[in-house]
């Protein structure tokens, strides 16, 4: 792979300004002409801890992080705690190299700021694993030439010199972007430091197979994370209201809308607690306005009940899911997809809810607008479930993209002129929830409109929200609030099913997937019959520890259960493609799945 | 244009307006004091002259939160301890509806104890009305925040332990401010201390003392009350914060004792409501949310004009 | 069935007393030697509004609630509201009449109270209607009996007298039970009121057909409802601390609890809300007491957060869920088993408890010890589910069966000593979450014990709890924890199921059901597979419009969709035989299923 | 007989046991107020003897949280807000352990603040110490409860709107029997503080400002400090309510001007806590729950003997 594809992994502590410097870098390649990825690991600590991004690049476009990594820029933990005996932690000042040895190719190159790193310090088997794995390793004093020019954080910019020396990349791009986003005497003692380093691993020899691919883009892109993505989608269907509580990756979404909501002419809230940011976002679209929150783990818990208020009330709202890894605070800034059950059934009583898992950043988008316009015209809770992993990937997506228009459509909402159309109570109230309407939804009225008062109530309640127990306006009702979901299936099938199919349709295994890797949305499962249907045996793959996506397939079709093998990881990180290749070699051959890192579980037998 | 005409509509509003057809009839219990709550906010509505379509009333769950099935108006009868919540982004949503937030004592000072700090610290400008019975009625008579230390009860058959919740003190330091106490019995004062706190820029809270004769019989049944304006033993400035604080501990101190004090302890003005701090920073619209999706004209910005950062 | 059963049901108004005297209603039959069942209907609503008690009495041991009833004692409503034109409720005053004439059986008795009902208040067809039905109506003026001899409210015990007289049911153990549970001078009056409505009953003419069948116990019985049978074996296993917020039909146990607990040395906290009362449940359990807590419906919701953090530090704690109609405020006074998927799911990460559906009140008192036992042996949260239609039925049990030991081990808990010799860091920190232990789960210290000193931490941790994310590290602790479920499963397979099967080992067609009718077990599949693979065609019967039951076994094992039909009820009352009957043929024959009360939905083709 | 002979022992107690030697360096920023705390609560203990293994510290979430890892005792580093509860079932469950709860001005004002107020109110006897820098640091520097208004932030870029929360008013009125503020920055008050805290009997709440340098820039790293006791500007009687709110009141208005007020504010002696209204009223067992599953000879009734009612 070494020719067509580079791998580029800065490490460093958190604080040390790692993510800023791949997000340049990323950019870079971007501009050159490179399809590229970024995947990120870091800490639940707010300075030092071993942190990473790793940055893939290639002429083609690229789905995911890849196989190991071919470079490795080790910068050194400013803020590592001194090794001391018995401390579980071992000696943080070295983890910036040896905890990214392991995945780090054959002929892989490795730069490490001696000026942090002593050679002494160096884990005692260095040299003879560089050997054996045919590394290409090059020390040196970054933090010194950053010093010399400027001030020691520039040695991130000296990584970045020289990494551009070795792999002969263009320092132009590195330049453009430092200019625009940098004061004028920051920017020329970076280059400084930029030109120093290109200079100095110039003159050096460059023995290694590591390259830079090329490539070209037709039309101009931009790079953006899913959750970039998702805040353009809701911002441009017309959502201007948001609460919440920050949570990590939630908080990402959530601080890009409150943000952009003032210029945008909405209002953003940071509230008390989850429980109270949902209710707000129920309140805030109760009166009229395209209303989202959302949380991640234990905070998304917490909104539990509001979104079953909003589930019998028919109050539209968006919420967001930012999963992490669990239970309870888990590992909070690492991925995995285990909230699947729990987002889907949360909350008392039968679930009345759509969840869409988008798969990447295009995918996000298109979602969230879909999440909010199947909530308004349905009156439904919608979900946009994603997770660690895709907040933490950049991925570029064509410019043009988003050149969409905005919609400020209010769904199944009346004017004050339809409202005095509408059917209403002899006493005059309106008849918000309906027995029966054609599509699920009975259209609602906004309050402070004439002829359109009404009751939302969390109890059961006549077609005027009025509290009742009657058996029969109960059926009704709840009849009315599931059928829904299939008004949406049918939606959906027609209109955009968010599910991708790849491959020969008569293929004979299969590979299932959801979220981070593709799309799904609940009750769709038609489409996932027919694919398990045409194949014989198939592996599906997830990132949690009792196959949830799995068991939702199985619960929705009560069939194929003996074709379906899992292929699960929760150690915190997602998975790498040899992982899948490996795991699908055993649904076929039996062959036995042999890393430690993931759980083969093979189909039950017929 | 305004695509909510009900809102400040000059109609003749009558009190029966305010009535639902559709269930006239409360189901409290025969001498519940809620039915006073009714009549009082029955009163003070037409005194106003507000419409019932400019009203959004959010209540919680309990005999208290059933106000929002006997008032007409547009009604959200939400979820336990989280009507404030759900009100405060109603008017931040559309900031000349009126919004009344409701619920009882167990509502808004246990499990939703936290909202009301916090809604109160923002002074969001709406009413929030507490049915303070110092009980559990809906759920069947179990010790509330407010019981009386002592208090026997199903869940609590030794008495309560605990010493109960001071809910004039926690508002005047929570930040509201409007702060009464009215009761049930007292029908006019309970109609003119509604009238003011609705009247009020700011977020006012009405602690209402509603007896519930089916499950708190002990307890006294709010009379003979005092009103401390009425009254030359309780002679304080009510715009003065320190003076209002000693009213209110004695109040709170006095009710244990079977003493009912009643009347408005505390009136701030010239603090800017959520609303006017929120437009004082730029991060609030001139004009109500609400009404964007109704004007044709409005311009949506779209995400496409951010795409620079992206680049 | 009239020759060998009665049901008798008495209706009237919420705070009427209908509830206490049926109460003793149904022990005088008790008494009288037959096996007996009532089922309770009432409205979310102190003071009036439509409610009734059904008692079923028969010589062999009963079930369900039956089909339809035969014995109407209506006694109106003295908190109605008066009617008024356009109000939804119509006229409250007939309610207790008029709600109830629809299940009345064909020849079946109507006594109501013409002293609160006027003959011009029936509604116009009620003659028509007796007569084609063949019904008995005795128009009785209760109100006067009561108020001559006593108070107005004693017209139940006229209504009473006047039961026995038409069924020739003996006074004596109505005398017996008010003798027991009334001061003198109410007693005396009480009587008075008995016979002097029994002696004007007697004298008129008696032509229908039903009576009180006969039986005889023996073994003396004792009449309970679940939620006395959940306190029962919570206190018989030790628990002696219980934290709550009420919450119908929760109320009841923890009601319970909180009356039972200072007498028996323990503890009980009515608090803030249910995310505090979970969260000192495992506070409670933490420091050494067996511990519980619970709720109902939107309050069970927010425990959602403290059960991940008690799955994840594995503190024990046995949680009640009492089920009602959803979703949000739903229908709180009645019966649903709608938030199956809700508890076995809530809370983020991958799910780690058992959970117990009891269907009876002998289950509830047996499984909810083993849940306590279960929860402190494996570490776990252990849920019992239940619903309203158990805590209002109310069973006769023999006394015998509660002659039990209590159980005051605390599970997988070390002493002192024990811990002496148990692993330890070698800083002295015990280590309390090993990676390999032989079941699961690994035992731990109680804080105040010398030597036991360890972290619980809702993040992921090392063996002594610290935080850790370190992925083996991670994968070892996930796959103990999960592994507890696989233990578990083995351990109820060789030692206790919960579960029944009846009828016919070779049975072509089956009905499967949970909870309130049956007990099921999480994951403890295996039985459930057997059976299915066993017979042809199936029935899932749950009370809820999604099929969560029939979903968790399609979940569980991925087949046998093809061969299970739904039958689903939920508009607010339990299933009748007649139903179950109906939607047993509509399984077999494919005939329609007609009634409006329920939704038969037929097995997916396969 | 004990089964738990860590309480009480008379043991001597070195500083270092209150270390963890499994993670002896905290991870927070440099500079940061957090270590002050540890730092006193670790004096705080070795003067009052404890041993490590009779306390249990329970935390929440936030940078504030992972006090536990770095404070040797059985610790229980729980969820979001939710120390107080936990901590105070545990003292019910084991009245002879000494319990202390700490926690972030986000996770003990904000999301957790009802169980504050309801905890203060039952005063319960256990310390709880709340690391108030004004921010939320572990999501990375979010406005707080306690952040003065217009303070701009990533979630508030135009600043906040809020007035903030006054956490001494609100322990007061809510019902906390010690109530003091002390500082990262005065490490022997710190100490000499958190001492009398646990020594109390009842609720003592400790209002520790703990500078962040990494997200609060801009705010003051709480010096120069005034400690109240020591000042004569500041002479009032801790054991008078009324004078305790009013010097409350000032400190907390005089923070949002950059002046830093702390001290001992509120101390009452002689209210009966919660486990003694509880004994009280016969609803608490004499000796700790916790001990009777190591009791042999405790005799465990039976629900046998209940059923009397059911016949
Ligand atoms: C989350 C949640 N917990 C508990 C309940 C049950 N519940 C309904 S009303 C109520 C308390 C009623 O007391 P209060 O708020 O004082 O109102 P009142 O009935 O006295 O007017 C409770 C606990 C609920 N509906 N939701
Ligand atoms: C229910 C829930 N919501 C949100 C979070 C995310 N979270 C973790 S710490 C924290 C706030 C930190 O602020 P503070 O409590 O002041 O503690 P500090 O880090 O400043 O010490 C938040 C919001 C969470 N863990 N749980
Ligand atoms: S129970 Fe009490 S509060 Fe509820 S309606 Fe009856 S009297 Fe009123
Ligand atoms: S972010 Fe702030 S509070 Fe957290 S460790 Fe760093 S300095 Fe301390
Ligand atoms: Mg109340
Ligand atoms: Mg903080």
């Amino acid at each position: 792979m070494t020719e067509n594809e580079l791998i580029w992994r800065i490490a460093g502590g958190s604080g040390d300004g790692i993510d800023s410097t791949s997000q340049n870098f990323t950019k870079a390649l971007m501009r050159a002409g490179l399809h590229v990825f970024t995947h990120r690991h870091y800490p639940s600590r707010i300075r030092g801890g071993h942190t990473y991004v790793e940055v893939r690049a290639r002429g083609e476009p690229v789905q995911s992080r890849g196989d190991g990594y071919n470079f490795l820029l080790s910068l050194g933990d400013s803020f590592a705690r001194n090794p001391q005996d018995d401390a579980y932690y071992g000696t943080e000042e070295v983890k910036p190299l040896t905890e990214n040895l392991e995945d780090l190719n054959e002929g892989g190159i490795v730069v490490y700021d001696s000026g942090l790193l002593d050679e002494e310090d160096l884990p005692e088997d260095f040299d003879e694993r560089a050997e054996a794995n045919d590394w290409h390793v090059y020390p040196l004093d970054l933090r010194s030439i950053a010093k010399e020019h400027g001030r020691e954080v520039m040695r991130n910019t000296a990584g970045v010199g020289a990494t551009a020396a070795l792999l002969d990349i263009d320092l132009r791009y590195f330049k453009e972007l430092m200019a625009e986003s940098m004061p004028e005497d920051v920017y020329e003692t970076n280059v400084d430091v930029l030109e120093d380093a290109h200079g100095r691993v110039a003159e050096m020899d460059h023995d290694h197979d590591v390259s830079v691919p090329t490539g070209d883009h037709e039309t101009e892109q931009v790079l953006l994370s899913a959750s970039n993505a998702i805040t353009y989608g809701a911002l441009d269907e017309g959502c201007r209201f948001i609460a919440g509580y920050p949570m990590t990756p939630w908080t990402e979404v959530f601080t890009l809308m409150s943000q952009h909501l003032p210029e945008f002419g909405g209002v953003a809230e940071q509230v008390e607690d989850e429980i109270a940011a949902a209710s707000l976002a129920l309140g805030a679209s109760h009166a009229g306005v395209k209303s989202m929150s959302g949380s991640s783990g234990g905070g998304f818990a917490l909104m539990s009940e509001p979104l079953g208020l909003a589930e019998i009330t028919e109050t539209p709202v968006v919420l967001v899911e930012a999963a992490r890894a669990g239970p309870s605070t888990g590992m909070p800034t690492k991925p995995e997809q285990g909230d699947l059950e729990h987002v889907l059934y949360t909350s008392q009583g039968d679930s009345n809810r759509v969840v869409f898992a988008p798969g990447n950043v295009a995918e996000a988008y298109e979602q969230t607008r879909k999440a909010f316009e199947l909530a308004y015209d349905y009156h439904i809770p919608a979900i946009v479930m994603y997770d660690q992993k895709l907040s933490g990937e950049l991925r570029n997506v064509d410019t043009d993209f988003f050149d969409r228009e905005p919609n400020p459509d209010p769904g199944a909402t009346l004017t004050e002129d339809e409202l005095s159309e509408a059917a209403h109570h002899a006493s005059g109230k309106f008849q918000r929830y309906q027995h029966d309407t054609p599509a699920g939804a009975s259209p609602r009225s906004i309050p402070g409109q004439r002829g359109g008062r009404f009751l939302a109530s969390g109890n059961e309640h006549t077609p005027e929200g009025h509290i009742s127990e009657d058996p029969d306006n109960r059926v009704a009702q709840m009849n009315r609030r599931m059928e829904k979901l299939d008004s949406i299936e049918q939606d959906l099938a027609e209109n955009a099913s968010h599910q991708s199919r790849r491959g020969d349709e008569d293929a004979t295994y299969g590979i299932m997937t959801f979220g981070s890797q593709q799309g799904t949305v609940e009750e769709a499962a038609e489409e996932i019959e027919a694919f398990l249907e045409s194949v014989d045996e198939c592996l599906v793959v997830e990132m949690n520890a009792s196959a949830q996506f799995k068991g939702l397939v199985q619960r929705e079709l009560g069939r194929f259960g003996p074709r379906m093998s899992s292929l699960l990881k929760y150690n915190g990180n997602p998975f790498e493609p040899a992982e899948i290749v490996e795991g699908f070699e055993a649904t076929i051959n039996g062959t036995e799945f042999e890393r430690p890192t993931a759980r083969f579980q093979p189909a039950a037998g017929d | 244009m305004s695509a909510f005409n009900a809102i400040d509509t000059d109609r003749e509003i009558e009190q029966e307006e305010f009535t639902p057809e559709i269930e006239p009839q409360a189901t409290w219990c025969p001498g519940c004091g809620d039915f006073g709550v009714l009549k009082a906010l029955k009163g003070a509505a037409t005194e106003l002259g507000l419409d019932p379509e400019e009203i959004l009333l959010v209540t919680g769950i309990g005999c208290s939160g059933k106000l929002s099935s006997y008032f007409e108006s547009y009604g959200f009868h939400s979820i336990h301890g989280r009507s404030l919540p759900v009100a405060r982004a109603a008017k931040l949503a559309n900031p000349e509806l009126t919004v009344l937030a409701a619920g009882g004592d167990g509502d808004g000072y246990g499990i939703g104890g936290n909202h009301f700090m916090h809604t109160a610290r923002e002074n969001h400008d709406m009413t929030y009305i507490v049915f303070n019975n110092e009980i559990f009625g809906l759920t069947k008579g179990q010790t509330s925040p407010t019981s009386p230390k002592g208090h026997k009860s199903k869940t609590q058959p030794q008495g309560s332990a605990k010493d109960p919740l001071r809910p004039l003190s926690m508002s005047l330091s929570a930040g509201a401010s409007y702060v009464a106490r009215t009761a049930a019995v007292n029908p006019n004062q309970a109609k003119e201390i509604l009238v003011e706190a609705i009247q009020h820029d700011g977020f006012s809270h009405v602690d209402f003392l509603t007896q519930c004769p089916t499950w708190n019989k002990d307890a006294k049944q709010y009379v003979p009350y005092i009103d401390i304006q009425q009254n030359d033993e309780y002679d304080f400035d009510v715009t003065e914060r320190r003076e209002a604080a000693e009213a209110m501990y004695e109040t709170e101190s006095a009710l244990w004792e079977g003493k009912v004090l009643t009347g408005r302890y505390y009136q701030e003005d010239g603090r800017r409501t959520y609303h006017e701090e929120k437009m004082q920073q730029d991060s609030m619209p001139e004009s109500p949310i609400a009404e964007q999706y109704f004007d044709d004209d409005h311009e949506w910005k779209r995400s496409y004009d951010l795409l620079d950062a992206h680049r």
